[in-house]
């Protein structure tokens, strides 16, 4: 059951795009789709994971999520389009991605004219501005840590309740301009500001904790009724329309959310379209070895299938401080073991997961670049990682693997067995050691805690190979009180110098070649072990038109997708 | 007129021939008893006239100018014309539903009577056999009732109907001897006052001598004899019949110098607390055994006598330091008796199955004691006592169901004398036995008594058998002793009411004498 | 006792397939290693991994070397799997119910030759046990017991701590109803001592009665067990169980039903097994023929 | 009577208050915290520390304990930021996870639960009694053996393996019913049963044969009784007597094992429910033990015992109400 990433708006799990990298046959039913005049009836999505908070300060989403971004506009977002276009933000509430000074250390924005709330006030920039204040407050946890991070003087900030002044580095000097101070420069912050944390609040409804039974909306739906991880019933938002929004269609009247159904099950369903199911699409329920065998076989549900790729690896993380893995070879030796197979297969399949040898997944936006330094083969090369080992005077070796105790984000023991399997090929043994999934991040991520080896996942929060390898490789990222995701716990004034470069560019091509470089190098030192990136195939019913997958996140674009 | 004429009638259970061969009649409004040891087809013969009873049968009966066998309109029979006094009255009722219920629904189904009238018919009924406040006693469950009410429930369901005959099946058994009394009191007077006959079927003689006319003995299926009640009881021909009857206990006589005081109970008392009803205010204990004193002197049998519910069972416990008293001391050579368990004072109970654990041969049962005491390898000494006890030694390793009931009360009398005791209670030794084997148990115990200069406390029920053993006997009523003497002056002189109403109610096998107590009764007991 | 045993065929039918299972579980390496076959070693190649890896061939990969097919997403051979499955679902269940019996014996033995305070306080314990929703406090109590004590133990004193309320009820019923006999009142009047009486006297007439419950619970446990390793919180992958392998079949079961079939039938005709024998015993055993069996 | 019931409600309410005392010690001694959670990704540990009193998790375990019991007796107030929030008595809290009151997420559940057992139980009792009548009355001997064996294979066959044979041949191969999903009985009655009818006979297979054997065994017994004979010696006709006599005293077990039988549904429908995928309080349970929800964990203990409690109540009451001979002291 591979319930992993795409859980559209669970606070613990990464939401990117990507370049749409499989999706070949996305467009190609969109022929007579007219956005003018596809407006009506009612959308219908099953879904596995259910919103847990629908408050756009607990929301951990990027591209402003799926379902979230049909009732939280924010300063920029992802642009709608398939294919590479829509790897890009673009405009939303803003009237353009921002204007950096300072060396990017500062970001100035305008707001558009005539946007409205649900109930016609009109959005400002002190609405903005609170809206982002109120991810502070630690009675509504869960939302990205960015802002913490990037904000000039944020870092203590404890929320609009407990310290009503608001942050002093987002200035609002009218109710049209909105002006972020940054304590260094961040190229990426237009891509940040897709965040539902970029929402607008009107501090006059918020009811703390309470805000998220209905918040207020200012996208072209707002709620009729949620009901936390069951139920979000969507209707149209009056005060909405497409002459202050060009990037959704909004086309149904209607939208009707269901969550917490098995995936084989919405996938059934999907597939026999009975009544209202022809409605139907899916923001997370990937499909199972059932549908995949009735997939390329000619048949009518081949028309009805959306691919895209999410940007997320699986790794193994060596700790380079503990013994054995502060060796080189051993880490080569173990590169060379592993057998991406069986982790494909524990996964999934090939359908729906890809092996992996490089840090960063496949897509150009990231700046992927292909290299395999150990060649490993499909099933492992255990007779190169034993003449390593040889070399290194290390037979016998035994090690123990952390992964988590459930197989809900992918990293548990399905995988961890398939990887003990694999070295024992190469004579390692290998111990498993099963960390509670609550707490595995929190082990893994103090340094103080974190076991020699263990079994990690890593999405991109937006597009750009910055997020993918600055925490994981920049050396001043290694937290040691928690929190930590520089699992190598590698610091190299040299990389991290190369990262205060990149970041500093505001050309997003620029900065993705030095990415994909700097991701080869990295490879060289064996620092992770990556296994596999995801692949995502979605199924969609019979009436739905104008469905592709989205290029930021792999999923389809409910803001843009027709039943009528 | 012939109601009833059962010819040559015979039921079969596969091979075993439960009657064979049975043959009587009964005289409208008349009475007669069949007497028959356990297993002898008397109740199987009664079931019979029912068409009850299973088995093939064959022969004739003939019921008020039906035949009962070649298929009868058991419709209009069965609790019309013949209505039928089970043994157990507990369990003969229906526990779900009023008593007046159940007569009430007897009745309509037999006359069509409306709902009212069937209630009526049945509070009537009710007391007709003396249930006082019949109205509203009517409405009371089976389990409300107390053991001789639901016999007479049973009774008024059986006239309901005015039935022709009426067929007792061991009324008695469980009862009491007093209660026993008025129940067959009742069926007599029922008999007199409807005019129905009275088929009664007993495994006592005593029971049946009162209450009959005449009397069938019936032994494996057969009659052995009949004829009227006083010749039969009285001038018995067939050597079975003598053999019933002489088993019946006489009274014992023996001259008998008691000792010193053995064993002192002073003013004892056994309250058992209850528990609380509703959650106001504790409900006061149960006195079973309220203020005793009793001595029991070297060399004598002293019997304790009392109906169910006396307290006399406590008491024996207590004796023997099973249970501690309430208050009040028990003392054995001077010595509290809960000091002295074990060697000096042992126990024969009531239920020998019961007594002998079933998982152990009985070997290794009167081993223990012996263990207990310190003898290292009893096994010899266990094989003479068997030997003693009229058993012989291969049984040591036999196990206690496949004894017969009279061999495993010798195994409990073995256990009981194996460690040398000095004084031995024996609560109900016999009861449960059948009346021969009943007075060869008697008999060993008197023997081993004197052989081994015991002291015996025999607590009993039966008044027959007290007389036959004991040297002075005790009255036991409601946890007090109201009358204790030397045995033939209690017999003989009665003091306390009580003691008088018990051995009015005794069941004798003279039928004169039966009369004559039933007479004494009626004045007696209203 | 035996050939009355003996004479009940479904006795005899549970008796030998359970023995078989005993062996099994028992020879287990033995097993495997006669097929050739271990349960951890993999087979990528016997997978279609485009199909999401359900094993290639007929009936879930049926073949001379895999001789109940092979597991869908890794490949490793059903045959090693469920051998020793059956170590863990039989161990498991046979470790608890010991548990059970000698709590159970123990308390109800002491509840019901104790005192009127020791009776109704244990009394109240046994209550207490008999009224806690079991199963949702072992997936509690599962959960949170650190992942690396050695798990099958922790499931059977688990299933055994909230499940030794019927042996103690039990017990104590039939303690208290045994210490009435009169024989019991005969070794108390020779003067034996209460643990003699305890161990002479009460426990072979307890021996019955809890040999025939304790043949139910054994099946009982066994579902236990499966049911938690069905949830998730059973047994640890490496080491596979028949309650885990049911759940991983729950993915499975449209695209391969041979991985239902397989440690399904097999888990219900244990539990067969197992309950034919305690229904045998309960016949011959208890001549009441009370109705344990619900 | 009273002091029964008195009694009965006293030992249930301890029984509850040490099941919560005993999750609340447990939760505490786990290695796993719900604050990580919430916090999510890249929580640095002075963010971590600040969530956690915002959740009340500061607080010593007793203390959190305290207010806890206070909640279910007095009720207790939330700080929701800038308002506060009061959680009327009785108040079980608020999900770590969703931040709904407990209560409600229990009541929202707690339908589809009751819509699962009371089904089960009703189909069971029907197919069951109707079954042990059957083979009771010892009409047919092939009926009678086939219940026999079937409460023993009954007997042998966990809930969950019967749900998977039947979702695979009633869903995959004869596509006859359409994969369980919980319809409200409230918005389409007969939806709601079509898509229950499959947890229904997964869970009634096994209760079927046991009510078969019981009621079989019990008329047995009952018409063996003596009272029976005196029936039958009175004229009272065999029909009669089965139904209105014989039946009565064989049906009696089956009361309070009903009751009994109706907790234990509700309370092991983990199972069934995962099985099938349908919302209830099983379910509920599972998902809050893995998210750590201990309000919600506690939530679901304390109902499934607080049902337990009131179906053995029940169950005596019941027992006394059809058997007059039982007394309630």
């Amino acid at each position: 059951m591979r319930r992993f990433v795409p859980i559209v708006l669970t606070a613990t799990v990464l939401l990117a795009g990507c370049q749409g990298g499989g999706g070949g046959d996305t467009t190609t039913s969109n022929a007579a789709f007219d956005p003018a005049t596809c407006q009506g009836g009612t959308l219908t999505v099953l879904n596995q994971g259910g919103i847990t908070h629908l408050d756009p300060a607990r929301l951990y989403t990027s591209g402003g999520g799926n379902l979230p971004s049909l009732l939280f506009r924010t300063l920029t977002t992802r642009n709608r389009q398939p294919g590479d276009a829509g790897t890009k933000p673009a405009p939303d509430l803003a009237t353009d991605l921002g204007t950096p000074s300072d060396g990017a250390k500062t970001w100035t924005y305008h707001l558009r004219d005539g946007i409205q709330f649900e109930d016609g006030t009109p959005i400002t920039a002190a609405d903005v501005k609170y809206g982002i204040e109120r991810s502070f407050a630690p009675e509504l946890p869960g939302g990205a840590p960015y802002l913490r991070d990037w904000l000039a003087g944020a870092a203590d900030y404890q929320g609009p309740y407990k310290q009503p002044d608001g942050i002093t580095s987002i200035e609002t000097p009218d109710d049209k301009t909105i002006v972020f101070k940054l304590s260094k420069p961040e190229g990426d912050f237009p891509f940040l500001a897709t965040a539902t944390q970029f929402a607008p609040v009107p501090k006059a409804k918020d009811n703390g904790v309470d805000y998220e039974k209905h918040p207020i909306s200012s996208g072209p739906y707002q709620v009729e009724s949620y009901e936390p991880k069951k139920s979000l019933v969507l209707v149209r938002n009056t005060h909405w329309s497409t002459k202050i929004d060009e990037l959704r269609y909004a086309c149904p009247d209607r939208i009707e959310v269901t969550s917490g159904l098995d995936s084989a099950v919405i996938n059934q369903r999907i597939v026999t379209g009975a009544g209202q199911d022809a409605n139907a699409v899916t923001t997370d329920a990937v499909v199972g070895p059932e549908q995949l065998a009735q997939l390329g076989t000619g048949s009518e549900l081949d028309k009805r299938v959306t691919r895209g790729e999410f940007p997320s690896t699986t790794y193994l993380a060596f700790n380079t401080k503990k013994a054995p893995f502060d060796n080189p070879k051993v880490r080569e030796a173990l590169s060379y073991a592993i057998n991406r197979t069986s982790v494909v297969n524990a996964l999934g399949g090939s359908a729906v997961v890809g092996p992996s040898t490089t840090f960063l997944p496949p897509q150009k936006a990231l700046g992927y670049q292909q290299y395999d330094w150990f060649p490993a083969g499909d099933t492992g090369a255990p007779d190169k990682a034993k003449q390593v080992l040889a070399e290194a005077g290390l037979s016998n070796l035994s090690i123990e693997l952390a992964h988590e105790n459930d197989d809900s984000e992918g990293i548990g023991p399905k995988v961890a067995s398939a990887i003990q399997e694999a070295f024992k090929q190469a004579g390692v043994t290998v111990k498993l050691n099963a960390i509670d999934t609550g707490t595995y991040r929190d082990i893994t991520g103090k340094p103080a805690t974190q076991p020699g080896l263990s079994l990690a996942t890593w999405g991109a929060d937006w597009p750009s190979g910055g997020p993918f390898l600055i925490p994981i490789f920049d050396g001043r990222q290694i937290i040691t009180a928690g929190g930590n995701f520089n699992l190598a716990q590698y610091n190299d004034p040299e990389v991290n110098a190369e990262i205060d470069a990149i970041n500093a560019l505001t050309d997003p091509a620029a900065a993705a070649a030095r990415w994909g470089a700097l991701d080869a190098k990295l490879g060289k030192l064996a620092l992770v072990l990556p296994l596999t990136h995801e692949k995502d195939v979605y199924l969609y019913g019979k009436n739905v038109k104008n469905a592709y997958a989205d290029g930021w996140r792999g999923q389809l674009d409910v803001g843009r997708v027709s039943v009528k | 007129m012939t109601l009833l004429e059962v010819d040559d009638l015979r039921i079969s259970f596969g091979d075993k021939q439960a009657v064979d061969g049975l043959s009587f009649t009964l005289e409208a409004g008349g009475s007669l008893g069949i007497v028959g040891e356990s297993g002898s087809g008397k109740s199987t013969a009664a079931l019979a006239l029912l068409g009850l009873s299973g088995g093939s049968v064959s022969g004739k009966i003939r019921f008020d100018g039906t035949d009962l066998v070649t298929g009868a309109p058991w419709k209009d029979i069965r609790g019309a014309r013949i209505a039928m006094v089970f043994q157990e009255p507990l369990t003969a009722l229906n526990p779900f539903q009023t008593v007046g219920d159940q007569i009430a629904e007897v009745y309509r189904l037999h006359t069509g009577a409306t709902r009212r009238a069937a209630r009526e018919r049945a509070v009537e009924v009710l007391g007709q056999v003396h249930i006082a406040d019949p109205e509203r006693r009517a409405r009371a469950y089976p389990h409300q009732f107390s053991g001789g009410m639901r016999q007479r429930a049973l009774i008024a369901m059986a006239i309901a109907n005015r039935p022709k005959l009426i067929v007792a099946d061991e009324p008695t058994t469980a009862l009491d001897v007093t209660v026993q009394a008025q129940i067959l009191d009742l069926l007599d007077e029922v008999r007199a006052t409807t005019g129905a006959a009275l088929l009664l079927i007993s495994h006592d003689l005593g029971v049946v001598a009162g209450s009959t006319e005449s009397v069938i003995v019936m032994r494996d299926g057969r009659a052995v004899e009949s004829g009227s009640t006083e010749s039969v009881l009285l001038s018995p021909r067939h050597e079975y019949t003598r053999a019933l009857l002489d088993a019946v206990p006489k009274p014992g006589n023996r001259d008998f110098e008691p000792g010193p005081p053995l064993l002192r109970v002073r003013d004892v008392h056994k309250h058992f607390p209850q528990r609380r009803r509703g959650s106001f205010r504790k409900p006061p204990p149960v006195r079973a055994v309220d203020g005793v004193t009793l001595d029991v002197h070297a060399g004598e049998t002293l019997g304790i006598v009392g109906e169910s519910g006396t307290g006399k069972t406590t008491l024996a416990r207590m004796m023997v330091g099973l249970i501690p008293p309430s208050s009040g001391s028990i003392t054995f050579d001077g010595v509290d008796i809960a000091r002295r368990r074990g060697r000096s004072v042992q126990m024969v109970f009531q239920d020998p199955l019961s007594s002998l654990n079933p998982r152990r041969t009985i070997g290794e049962s009167i081993a223990d004691p012996l263990r207990l005491s310190g003898v290292r390898d009893p096994r010899t000494r266990v094989e003479d006592l068997l030997e003693r006890v009229g058993l012989s030694r291969s049984e040591y390793d036999r196990y206690p169901h496949q004894l017969s009931g009279g061999m495993r009360q010798r195994v409990g009398i073995a256990r009981a004398v194996a460690p040398s005791p000095r004084l031995i209670v024996c609560d109900e030794p016999v009861s449960s036995l059948d009346v021969t084997t009943q007075a060869q148990v008697l008999a060993l115990l008197e023997e081993l008594r004197a052989e081994l200069g015991l002291s015996l406390v025999f607590v009993s029920h039966d008044l027959a058998v007290l007389r036959r053993i004991a040297d002075r006997v005790a009255v036991l009523k409601d946890g007090v002793i109201v009358e204790v003497g030397p045995t033939s002056e209690v017999y003989d002189q009665p003091q306390h009411p009580y003691t008088k109403e018990l051995l009015a109610a005794v069941p004798v096998t003279d039928p004169a004498e039966a009369r004559r107590l039933r007479a004494l009764r009626s004045t007696v007991g209203r | 006792m035996i050939r009355a045993l003996l004479r009940d065929r479904g006795f005899v039918v549970g008796a030998v397939i359970a023995t078989g299972m005993v062996l099994v579980a028992v020879t287990a390496p033995l097993l495997a290693a006669l097929a050739g076959q271990d349960y951890t070693t993999y087979h990528d190649t016997l997978l279609d991994s485009a199909r999401g890896g359900v094993p290639i061939g007929a009936f879930g990969g049926v073949s001379g070397e895999h001789w109940l097919g092979v597991e869908p997403g890794t490949g490793r051979d059903l045959f090693a799997r469920v051998v020793y499955g059956a170590r863990v679902s039989l161990g498991v269940a046979v470790g608890a119910t010991i548990l059970e019996v000698l709590l159970g014996v123990g308390v109800g033995i002491a509840a019901g030759l104790g005192g009127r305070w020791a009776d109704a306080g244990l009394s109240r314990v046994i209550d207490l046990v008999l009224s806690i929703p079991s199963l949702v406090l072992a997936i509690s109590l599962l959960a949170i017991v650190p992942q690396d004590w050695p798990r099958p133990l922790i499931l059977a004193v688990v299933i055994a701590l909230l499940g030794w309320g019927g042996t103690a009820r039990i017990s104590r019923g039939e303690t208290l109803s045994l210490r009435t006999r009169d024989y019991v009142a005969a070794a108390q009047v020779a003067g034996a001592p209460w643990w003699r009486v305890a161990r002479r006297e009460i426990l072979p007439g307890l021996t019955a009665p809890i040999l025939t419950y304790a043949a139910l619970l054994l099946p009982t446990n066994m579902v236990a067990e499966a049911g938690l390793s069905f949830l998730g919180v059973g047994v640890r992958p490496p080491t596979p169980s028949w309650g885990q392998m049911l759940s991983t079949a729950t993915t499975w079961f449209r695209a391969d039903p041979a991985y239902v079939i397989i440690p399904g039938l097999l888990l219900f005709l244990t539990l067969l097994s197992f309950v034919l024998v305690a229904n045998g015993l309960r016949r011959v055993l208890d001549p009441r023929q009370r109705e344990i069996l619900r | 009577m009273i002091g029964h019931l008195t009694r009965r409600i006293v030992g249930g309410a301890i029984v509850l208050l040490v099941l919560s005392a005993l999750i609340y010690t447990l939760f505490y001694l786990a290695p796993s915290d719900p604050a990580i959670l919430a916090c999510g990704k890249g929580c640095t540990p002075e963010r971590l520390a600040d969530v956690r009193a915002a959740m009340g998790l500061a607080d010593p375990v007793w203390t959190q304990y305290w207010h806890f019991l206070q909640g279910i007796f007095t009720g207790r107030d939330y700080s929701l930021g800038p308002t506060v929030r009061h959680c009327p008595a009785p108040c079980l809290g608020y999900s770590f996870e969703t931040s709904q009151p407990v209560t409600t997420l229990l009541m929202d559940r707690l339908p589809v639960s009751f819509s699962l057992a009371f089904g089960a139980e009703i189909l069971s009792l029907l197919l069951g009694i109707g079954a042990g009548l059957l083979s009771g009355t010892r009409r047919f001997r092939w009926f009678d053996r086939l219940v026999n064996g079937l409460v023993l294979a009954g007997y042998a066959t966990p809930v969950f393996l019967v749900g998977l044979l039947l979702l695979l041949l009633f869903c995959v191969h004869l596509q006859w019913l359409p994969f369980p999903q919980y319809v409200p009985f409230t918005t389409d009655p007969l939806l709601w049963a079509q898509n229950l009818l499959l947890p229904w006979i997964a869970l009634a297979v096994i209760q079927t044969a046991a009510y078969a054997r019981l009621t079989r065994a019990g008329l047995q017994e009952s018409l063996a009784e003596d009272h029976i004979r005196t029936a039958r010696a009175y004229g009272i006709p065999e029909r009669r007597i089965l139904w209105r006599k014989a039946l009565r005293g064989a049906l009696l077990p089956l009361v309070t094992l009903t009751a009994v039988d109706l907790a234990g549904i509700i309370t092991s429908a983990v199972l069934t429910e995962t099985m099938f995928g349908l919302p209830g309080v099983g379910q509920l349970l599972v998902g809050a033990v893995n998210q750590i929800d201990l309000p919600v964990v506690v939530g679901v203990t304390l109902l499934t015992g607080l049902i337990m409690v009131l179906a053995n109540t029940a169950a005596d009451l019941l027992y006394a109400a059809v058997d007059p001979r039982v007394q309630l002291r």
